[in-house]
């Protein structure tokens, strides 16, 4: 039996053994980055916002269920489609939306952007938007911590196409052969912008790729934030304890385009109605219910709370201060 | 006959054109015949896959790879176009563009052809730092390569074309605001390069520069985005009766030190726009070349208009202080024309 | 059993299935290459050549059995130690001698160099000295015969220390997804540079790193000509026949220095002598001799009719005709 | 008391005395560190891991792995400093270095300390093209870098300290042909650069250009091989009556402009030696940015020395060629003066 489906069995089986609150937090959570982000896609597509966007919906469990096992001071990488694990991993709403406004309130002053949110406090270096190029520097950051004798934990995020870049092979080499504390999660989205996985790979199963360089990879279902709950800890506590790297693929798919305005014809109707069915928060939601942990009127309750979060974030990152002229040339060098 | 087109389009028709040419021209790179998809990140590609199911060739994500790819396919005989999604991936593959696809003939004794055409989409256009870098300045001068750049759909079909036809490995950069200003794909700050192409074959030569207005006070030279840029300051100076003549300087290796020249002996000023931080780029390059060559004709010192040294900001604010503007430009010729 | 334990037992039971001007021609080019490199190292330390240089002593079975089963026009690609691939694809000492000498007549009309060299004449392009440079070059070569529906085959040589490089991985990956005629030819010789083998990667077996990428990788004794010319043979017919790509990763050692005036003081004592044991010109002539197929005066012949090509050479190449300021300009642009 | 050092030696000392200080400090590349091995490709870490056994981190063949890796243990606040074998490499490495090392920093809205060293041994010496680049050209201007040039003894020591001590990454360009003259690496054609070192702890700006040789009549700019280049070309220049200045330009990002300009205003005439091709070099960046800050005081136009616009060649007749040398300077010197 797999990991996935002995967890799936766990999940339905009697009580949930986690704690209510921890249950709902995971919940909210989920919900945050998805109004987040259909919020955000609606003033892209009005014109609100500049610049361009890549978002995660349909893969709020994998962000969110990874970074309940982390420290803040725990950090981790991610790419170019990084609003879900930012706020998996503690960043406001406020200072994200406050960064798609250009402003000087954002988390990188507004000189990061959509591509490259992170927050240093909250264990999140800015998004790597080349990619793959992310994976040997969570590697670094193991390295340190490895090096600095802590028991931190590094987690780096990457999607099924980051497995065909050069730096993928060298950074999860390194990893490996020097036992480093890192996390490497990989979402399994089926596609690299446009492009199929199977056009990209023979076997396109990324947990036997990685067994190649002495790694365990394990696959699990990205879309049931408790399985990746699970799998997640699992792996962090082997790698707080030295025993690492370890190595999770998550098994999702992204629901929007691959960046604003892709209509995603590329993708079989069938397919894409068959994880439609998957939705992550409906299936948590349906399973908090069964369980007696929550009703349909507290998950409502949830969704307003966090809608009107999300609404008042944008009101004031309308209002947020925005850079000058003196702001181009500072942050260049310390 | 004409017609009018914007640079996406030409590239399309050109591409396509010379696919039917020369069976041995391939498209390579990464989402750029997917059916259902874009036609690489820009739409230039957009529906060649039908006609040409065997070459047009979409590539994982591995750009070292897939120009090591193109390098070799290139030794032995296959002319292939290579797409780069945004120039700042060119990084990625740059050792198999300076190491190899710009030195095998050099190294080989002149036993080596390398007829591949690179394209590259770069400008600052709200992305953020690593989707934004003019990468001009990085394979400008670097022997082995020529390199030049499309700033309308005229040059962009007939460029591209002469391109194909080269012996040598050509790098042609394109400019994400120019690409077209209507449509699906066009972006904020967009600005029109459509004209009016010839229906007949026609190309562009790889060396040359175009004077886009004449003048005898100033020369302004830029390429991309920053030509229009000149253009349209060209046009607010005449109000101050100044009359700045206007280079779209266009192949950056080699630079068309003729062209350059006429005009310079002319006006005895210059200015160059440049997108980009203003150290290390290739303006520097053109500065210190008009003095090797013409310095005994300038009136005052070369002067030029870049971004600051700084990343691409995200801000869309920041990012509009990092783009050399018209105001900068005309700014900057009334101060040369002010300080005799 | 294993194919070399196979091919090994063929070759010393009873009559070896090969005619005997071939088996003369295989022990003559590992010959040609050792002499080669002895004499070349010996005009290094000499001063009297310039430059840097690689060599290959010790790994002349993997050059020549290779390169036994390739055509003209099947092209190879190499690296900065090539002198063995070179000379066994058919470029003479001559024109290698002329080009490490500087001269115009040399194979690159000395704009190459040792690390350089190659002639298209004879299908092999220079050599790349970017350690895993040469591998989506030769990929690209393949798809090139691919497009041209022709049954040309492309090999790729490349040392063990090639396989931690993303081009690897990238160049590798290409081949697999779109089964290229290309045969890939992993030299493992225990070391790159310094390095052993084990200090990069954790899983030192480098056939089964590739099986992750769907292609079937094979192990064979790279100090055994005959096993070398066996597989390698299988791997071109199976490219030939469109069933590509192919790889082999031929077990052997280089018993020289990295590079000129290498001590090789991190390669245990042991491990050099058990290597010396295995020579493999010194192993197949004894295998020829055990056949009947040569002598030891025959085989002192071969030594000798080589020795003195090699000298003629040096002579020649030390009159050969250098380049002036007019060459440096050219042969930059078509 | 002072003591007698080439600059590999130097920088060894350097290092070594930088991980005693503070343990943050560690090198990462490859073959750095195996016993019984060499030290790096130029001894400079030899031996180091005997003292430092957890903090010299030998590497896969993986420059774009350990940049990266570097870049991560750096914002971890580790302090690497990166060797890479030979300058050439970095273009395997170049993402990492100018999309994240060189711009955390500014994309975090300066959040993020980068305090990383990168170690690089440059120019042609018989190797043939693909390990005898001039780099230093990639690197210069890049927002976010600091890169600098050390041509003896004294300043590698002192350079590689305050690098070290710095929280920017800084890029640190050695010349192979300068490492030493003597002893196991020694390469034909090398040329001194040891020289009497202090036994205290001592830093060198990374800012600042060091005026080697004083003169009025011409500013010879170099740095690396060609600063040593043009001070033998100014001794033989007084057999001529001809008093040149001769600068060490070291830093070139930043570039020393106030020193460099004290001397254009004193001599008015300039002339910049770099190793490597014209088109695109270092020099144009240095000849465009002193004609817009001193051209007043310019009586010539800028004449830049440097190679030819070839890939390295490997012949040594070409080579030799290739690399611009002191006669090559002392004509241009001449050409400069009779010029007017
Ligand atoms: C080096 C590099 N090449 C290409 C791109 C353009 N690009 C951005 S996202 C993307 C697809 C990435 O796919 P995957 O890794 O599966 O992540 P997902 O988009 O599915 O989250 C591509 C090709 C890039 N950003 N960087
Ligand atoms: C990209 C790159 N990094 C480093 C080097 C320096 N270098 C030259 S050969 C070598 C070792 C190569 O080992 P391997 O691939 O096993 O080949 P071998 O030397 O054993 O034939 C190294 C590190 C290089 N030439 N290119
Ligand atoms: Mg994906
Ligand atoms: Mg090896």
């Amino acid at each position: 039996m797999s990991i996935q489906e002995e967890n799936n069995q766990a999940n339905t089986r009697g009580q949930l053994p986690y704690e209510r609150e921890f249950l709902l937090s995971l919940y909210e959570r989920m919900v945050t980055i998805r109004e987040f982000e259909d919020g955000v896609k609606f003033l892209f597509l009005e014109g609100i916002m500049p610049g361009t966007i890549h978002q995660c919906q349909g893969q709020e469990a994998t962000a969110v269920g990874v970074c309940a096992n982390l420290r803040a001071n725990d950090f981790i990488t991610s790419t170019f489609r990084g609003h879900g694990h930012a706020l998996a991993k503690g960043l406001t709403m406020q200072e994200m939306l406050d960064e798609l406004f250009g402003a000087t309130t954002g988390c990188c002053k507004g000189k990061g952007g959509s591509m490259h949110m992170g927050n240093m406090q909250k264990g999140m270096i800015p998004g790597i938007a080349i990619v793959g190029g992310g994976i040997p520097v969570a590697a670094g950051m193991a390295l340190a911590y490895k090096m600095e004798k802590s028991d931190r934990v590094a987690t780096c995020f990457f999607g099924d196409g980051a497995v065909s870049e050069g730096a993928f092979h060298e950074g999860v080499n390194m990893a490996a052969i020097w036992n480093l504390p890192l996390v490497f999660v990989c979402e399994n989205n089926l596609y690299g912008a446009s492009t199929h996985i199977s056009k990209v790979m023979r076997d396109t199963n990324i947990a036997r790729r990685v067994a190649s360089y002495g790694i365990e990879g394990r696959q699990v279902d990205g879309n049931d934030v408790l399985a990746v709950y699970e799998a997640a800890k699992a792996s962090v506590r082997q790698c707080r304890k030295g025993a690492g790297p370890a190595f999770l693929e998550l098994l999702t798919y992204r629901v929007t385009g691959h960046s604003r305005r892709d209509a995603c014809h590329y993708q079989p109707k069938q397919e894409r109605e068959e994880w439609a069915a998957k939705n992550p928060i409906e299936r948590f939601g349906k399973l908090l219910k069964e369980k007696g942990i929550i009703d349909d009127k507290g998950l409502t309750t949830i969704k307003t709370r966090v809608l009107q979060q999300f609404e008042e974030a944008v009101e004031n990152a309308k209002r947020a201060p925005l850079p000058g002229p003196q702001d181009l040339t500072t942050d260049v060098y310390v | 006959m004409t017609k009018r087109m914007g640079i996406a389009e030409a590239l399309r028709e050109a591409i396509a054109e010379e696919m039917r040419r020369d069976e041995k021209v391939f498209c390579i790179g990464e989402d750029i015949g997917v059916p259902g998809g874009w036609g690489g990140a820009f739409t230039v590609t957009l529906g060649l896959e039908k006609e040409f199911p065997d070459r047009i060739i979409d590539t994982p994500i591995a750009e070292l790879g897939f120009f090591g790819v193109s390098c070799g396919a290139a030794m032995m005989g296959m002319r292939p176009i290579v797409d780069v999604q945004y120039g700042d991936f060119l990084f990625c593959a740059i050792d198999q563009i300076i190491d190899n696809i710009a030195k095998m003939r050099y190294m080989s004794g002149g036993n080596i052809c390398m007829p591949l055409v690179i394209r590259a989409p770069i400008g600052a256009t709200g992305r953020g730092s690593q989707h934004a870098q003019s990468m001009e300045r990085y394979f400008t001068g670097v022997p082995g390569l020529k390199v030049t750049t499309v700033s309308n759909a005229y040059d962009a079909k007939g460029i591209l074309k002469a391109a194909v036809r080269e012996d040598n490995p050509i790098m042609i950069f394109e400019h994400k605001l120019l690409y077209g200003s209507k449509g699906m794909r066009a972006e904020s700050g967009a600005v029109d390069a459509t004209v009016e192409i010839p229906e007949d074959d026609y190309v562009v030569s790889l060396d040359k520069a175009a004077v886009r207005r004449e003048g005898s006070d100033v020369t302004i030279l830029g390429w991309l985005l920053m030509s229009h840029f000149a253009q349209e300051a060209a046009r607010r100076l005449t109000d101050e009766s100044i009359d700045a003549e206007v280079i779209d300087v266009r192949s950056l290796s080699p630079i068309d030190y003729e062209t350059i020249g006429t005009s310079v002996r002319k006006t005895g000023r210059v200015i160059i726009v440049e997108e980009g931080p203003k150290t290390g780029s290739v303006g520097a390059e053109i500065a210190a070349g008009i003095m090797e060559r013409f310095g005994e004709y300038l009136l005052c010192p070369i002067s030029r208009v870049a971004s600051a040294d700084v990343p691409v900001p995200f801000s869309p604010l920041l990012e509009n202080l990092y783009r050399p503007d018209v105001p900068r430009i005309v700014a900057a010729v009334r101060q040369v024309i002010q300080d005799e």
